[in-house]
């Protein structure tokens, strides 16, 4: 396994309010790994992402992917944000291709290339549908497949599944998992669902101190086949006290 | 917007109407007020002078006007969109020019102008060309931070982001927009019209004034609401066919 | 728009026709027959013009417009171009008289009681906008022994004739004695008049041709030519006086604005005394009548200062 | 809305203003063009009649016609909001009404009500009467059916409703109207007043036309535009202080 | 323990499209108990509460209110909605008097009342602020006194925490439950997560069926004196796995 992302010695902080929310950070994520990321709310999780996808620039200190440092708008990671940004003037084929129209492709190749991966993804028969028309479990998908179509090895998901509804959320993650074995990718996934993050991660990141100068690091002992019913284990439910604990002693109530 | 049935809307309008011409009737001086029926009446007595000659006129001082108030307007709000220095610059000005009394100006455009058209197309333009800038450049803005974004990481150049969100975004404002300047470019032509013209419809219900003729003022004046409300329906359809993806539609 | 059916179908004129738009001092009627007579007749044509008549929306576009060369010849009223160049100094010029002797009236209803100026103290007079006639209603009631202020003076427009028997007004100026006052008669009321020059006013030319010093700079040679074309028009009126008014008629009957021949009949009696004197021929202007009226108006605090009267007209036609 | 730096819209307005005076100058005929600063004199010049007469008359029309238009408008928009037939009978007549050119009908105005004041106060409300209506029953509508129900659940009357929810949920609503409507109701007051009027701003503007002095002409325009911004702002000051409750304020 | 809340033979569907909702239900709730209601999405449990409330009128069948019909408006139950529907213009202390004041209570009484509970519901020295300031979880815990100073027995709320997150969703469902043994209320609780269901209630009720005919009843083997450890005991494991099967079987993916 070689490393695809790292972080070296990064500090950042946002101009309005001059704070530091990185404080010399180091992190290092694998090819192939999925890494989850949890931590209170407004520690500073979509900022680390954010950074990766160049969005907002490093004050110190390098992001490095795949040994490169990050240039902007370089599409070298796919980003899929909290809620699912699909254009409603868009129909869903419209909607995944954009990654690759805005990499320059023609828009009929893009089309065809969307169609192909369409029933890959569940979504056959959908092309011509607008979002307004889809479940919200779907339009995940849609946003997810368009995540996939800009082609990058590193896929960062931004609280993908916050919004669905608790059996909804229970499908996706399971769907979710098998595509990642499938295609191989390595995902950066932020949620605040302990389970979720459990059942999904090789490692679970937690966000521990503010600002952010390391992140506690978690291994799950679970192998790649997995199911819901290995949460039960009492190692894992030990794990999971364990990070509730470290969670709730960071809340304001 | 709900959906109604005209049907309340219809009842309430015969009556409104069928106490005009009762009262009008009463009245008895035409040139006060003349009833809807013989402003109907007129209306096929002038049928020829009015379809052939100032119906037309008319039509072109709005089409012209709402062309260029289009083009001015739409420009206006890509470059207020584009440089934030010409939003700083120009957005305020914009609205603050809204207290400009621009028809009490329209006398110095006649001398600008003589009564050539282009008198009446500044009145309509002056008049159509805050709201579509305005509501054109809030459709523009109206994009979410987090589509720009998105859109960024996907590696797309500033044209992408115009052309792909801001563009799209913006057309239901854009249609508003043309909603409310429709009605007022009808307005503003007449005003224009009014103040300086040898033909259309404005001019001639001015005319019909000086000749105490009450229905002949009136019955410009009715085709001048028909022509904005057929422009508005024609505006309707295009947004029907042009956003059919908004939600509410 | 309306002479644009005429002019068009006539362009068959084998030299290059010049452009002359002249604005009326109002809406067509018995006083413009030569002017239609002209352009029917081809008098014009025959002069290397092509005359389009305009109306004028506002009361004072004949002057400006004249004088900001947006159209070529306007019909005014001499002691306004006076004001015009003496308080705002307007660039125009009187370039031919067309009335000699004052139009204007004050018109009341006979039911009203009003018998001269002075019995306008209390009540309402309108307008139509030119500061000028609202001064002589001033003037006359002053001569008559009247309180000026006493009267309530509000500007109307164009529309006297609706203000009065509408009863918006108890009386209005700027009314025509060959216009409004057989209007009035027509529609069944009974008008009561008075002439300004009856209270002091000295006489003065009702309308006269204007355009821009500009305009008769550079383009001398049109004035001349539209003004031959109007002679040769006056001419066939004069001759043929109901003809004239025939054209006249059918042409506002086409414009959907059709004139009460009774009226304008009656009107065509009167104007004709007034559009030429005794060794005054049409058109012809004296300085003596400019010299007069702008120290009149100067007088009576009107003009804020004299004006000499070549600065005022040019007669074009030696 | 953005907070904006007004440094660049001050510059740009400088710019035109200069360019505006020099254009003047080298015109050099003030009755066609008169310059910045000729206004300027003018209306010291005329301070005496403009503020003690002409700007009294035309703030009554506007203050009369916008108490009307608001009595109006608020009316209306309640008996919709509360009877559903009145909705459907009135609101479709109301955005027809829209179309008609109101101000070509102001010269009948003046021959039925004369040249008082209310023929201008008929003008100002026509046009400032539609804006107030629909906005605040667009207000009234704008009440989530959660919170009514919510309420409902609390044993609370139509009364209830109307006071705690409607009428506060309307006033931001209320108060973009009256923005809207107050700039409008400045150039009704001058459109009335220019018809047939013996004092006010308007009239004035006209007059001076009639006597062909361009910068007075201006000038009363001027402060026309003046009296439309005094109000904005005496009605911006009014929202802060009511709905300071607003996210975005 | 006596029954506070019946459905008699109830059927229901919405005139707008006709199909029934539920379908003769019968159902008893007693007197204190915290009972949870869960399902698939759109499948009824939101009309059941709204019948409750009167907000809907059975159209076959009656509810009962300590043995009574219900009335609409009557204020017999106090009912919280998913949202908080705080009205942005009232102050914190007037949105919470707002049932006190439906009820004709004099606006100074009705503060006084509502000022005397702030401290009690973690709201202190918060009367004079504005919905915008707060926090989601206080703005819940507002939303949740409104409720309370209906001064009804039986409250029913619909997802009162799903918009919060992992977090402070974990602290308020300890909170509500600490307010329950306090008050002793009898709490309808419609929730889409099953683990909040099994930590609050007595007794979890499933939707199985559509139209509902019934509920599939599961009783929660624990007593008041409950943590959240207990939900790890292998009983209460069985029982969420349970659960997950009888709603994953209904939901359309
Ligand atoms: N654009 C911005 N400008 C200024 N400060 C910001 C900006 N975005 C975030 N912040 C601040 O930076 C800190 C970290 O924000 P961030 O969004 O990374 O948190 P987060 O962990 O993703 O929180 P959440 O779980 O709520 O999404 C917060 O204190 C936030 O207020
Ligand atoms: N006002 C209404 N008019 C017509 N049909 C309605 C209405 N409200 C709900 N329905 C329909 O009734 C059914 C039950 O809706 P209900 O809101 O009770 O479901 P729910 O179980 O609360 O769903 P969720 O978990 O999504 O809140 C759904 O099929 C829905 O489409
Ligand atoms: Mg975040
Ligand atoms: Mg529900």
């Amino acid at each position: 396994m070689s490393s695809v992302l790292q972080f070296h010695n990064v500090s950042f902080s946002y101009p309005e309010d001059g704070k530091n929310v990185l404080e010399e950070l180091d992190l290092t994520i694998q090819k192939g790994e999925f890494v989850s990321l949890v931590g209170p709310s407004g520690s500073g999780k979509s900022t680390i992402l954010r950074l990766v996808t160049g969005l907002e620039k490093v004050q110190q200190g390098k992001v490095m992917i795949n040994g490169e440092s990050i240039q902007p708008r370089d599409g070298a990671v796919g980003y899929m944000p909290q809620q699912d940004l699909l254009l409603p003037w868009r129909t869903i084929e419209e909607n995944a291709a954009l990654p690759l129209e805005c990499r320059g492709m023609k828009q009929r190749e893009a089309y065809a290339k969307v169609r192909e991966y369409l029933p890959i993804f569940g979504l056959g028969g959908y092309e011509r549908k607008r979002p307004k028309d889809l479940s919200g479990g779907m339009r995940q998908r849609v946003s997810f497949l368009r995540t996939f179509l800009t082609g990058a090895d590193v896929l960062l998901l931004d609280e993908p599944f916050s919004a669905l509804d608790a059996i909804t959320k229970v499908n996706m993650q399971e769907w979710l998992y098998d595509q990642w074995r499938k295609w191989e990718k390595t995902i950066v996934f932020i949620t605040h669902d302990v389970e979720e993050a459990l059942f999904l991660s090789n490692r679970v990141l937690v966000v521990t101190e503010q600002p952010i100068c390391f992140l506690t690091e978690l291994t799950v002992p679970l192998g790649k086949e997995r199911t819901r019913r290995d949460l039960a284990r009492p190692e894992l439910l030990e794990l999971k006290d364990e990070l509730i604990g470290m969670l709730k002693g960071k809340v304001p109530v | 917007m709900k959906q109604f049935s005209y049907l309340p809307a219809l009842i309430v309008a015969i009556i409104l109407l069928t106490g005009w011409e009762v009262g009008a009737r009463i009245v008895n001086e035409m040139y006060i007020l003349p009833s809807p029926s013989a402003i109907v009446q007129k209306i096929w007595d002038l049928r020829d002078i009015l379809f052939t000659v100032h119906l037309p006129a008319t039509l072109l001082v709005v089409l012209i006007g709402l062309v260029i108030s289009i083009v001015l307007g739409v420009g206006l709000a890509i470059m207020m969109s584009v440089s934030s220095f010409a939003e700083k610059a120009f957005y305020p000005l914009l609205v603050a020019s809204q207290t400009i009394p621009t028809t009490a100006l329209a006398p110095l455009f006649v001398l600008w102008f003589g009564y050539s058209i282009w008198s009446k197309v500044v009145v309509t333009v002056l008049i159509t060309f805050f709201p579509i800038a305005v509501n054109t450049y809030d459709g523009f803005r109206s994009t979410k931070k987090e589509w720009e974004e998105l859109l960024f990481t996907y590696g797309a150049s500033k044209r992408d982001i115009f052309l792909k969100l801001r563009i799209p975004a913006s057309l239901p404002y854009f249609f508003s927009a043309l909603k409310v300047a429709v009605p007022m470019s009808v307005i503003g032509a007449a005003i224009g019209e009014w103040l300086g013209a040898q033909a259309g419809l404005g001019y001639f219900s001015k005319r019909m004034m000086t000749q105490l003729d009450g229905a002949g003022v009136f019955a410009p004046i009715f085709l001048l609401s028909l022509l904005a409300i057929l422009f508005v329906v024609i505006v309707s359809l295009l947004e029907k066919k042009f956003i059919s993806w908004r939600k509410d539609l | 728009g309306c002479s644009k059916g005429t002019e068009n179908a006539e362009k068959t004129g084998k030299k290059e026709t010049k452009e002359v738009t002249l604005m009326l001092d109002w809406y067509p009627n018995a006083v413009h027959s030569f002017i239609y007579a002209a352009i029917e007749k081809g008098y014009f044509k025959e002069e290397g013009i092509n005359v389009k008549v305009q109306f004028p929306s506002n009361p004072t576009d004949p002057l400006t417009l004249a004088a900001a060369g947006k159209v070529t010849v306007g019909l005014y009223y001499q002691p306004d171009v006076i004001i015009a160049k003496a308080n705002e100094g307007i660039p125009v010029k009187s370039i031919g008289a067309v009335v000699r002797s004052p139009l204007n009236r004050v018109v009341s209803l006979k039911d009203s009681g009003i018998a001269s100026p002075k019995d306008l103290e209390g009540k309402t007079v309108g307008f139509p906008g030119t500061e000028l006639s609202k001064e002589y209603v001033k003037s006359m009631v002053k001569a008559d022994g009247g309180d000026p202020n006493k009267v309530n003076i509000v500007d109307v427009g164009f529309d006297l004739v609706p203000a009065l028997i509408t009863k918006k007004t108890d009386a209005v100026t700027g009314a025509y004695i060959n216009h409004e006052v057989p209007v009035l008669r027509d529609k069944g009321y009974e008008p009561a008049y008075f002439n300004p020059a009856d209270y002091g006013v000295p006489n003065y030319y009702e309308l006269v041709f204007v355009a821009g010093e500009k305009t008769i700079k550079t383009d001398k040679a049109t004035l001349q030519a539209f003004l031959r074309g109007a002679q040769k028009g006056y001419e066939f009126m004069k001759k043929n006086p109901d003809e004239a008014l025939n054209i006249l008629l059918k042409h506002e009957e086409k414009a959907s604005s059709p004139l009460i021949p009774a009226v304008e009949k009656e009107s065509m009696g009167i104007l004709l005394d007034k559009m030429e004197a005794k060794d005054e021929p049409f058109l012809s202007q004296t300085s003596k009548s400019w010299e007069e009226q702008s120290k009149w108006l100067k007088e009576k605090g009107m003009a804020q200062k004299e004006v000499a009267p070549e600065e005022l007209y040019e007669n074009l036609l030696k």
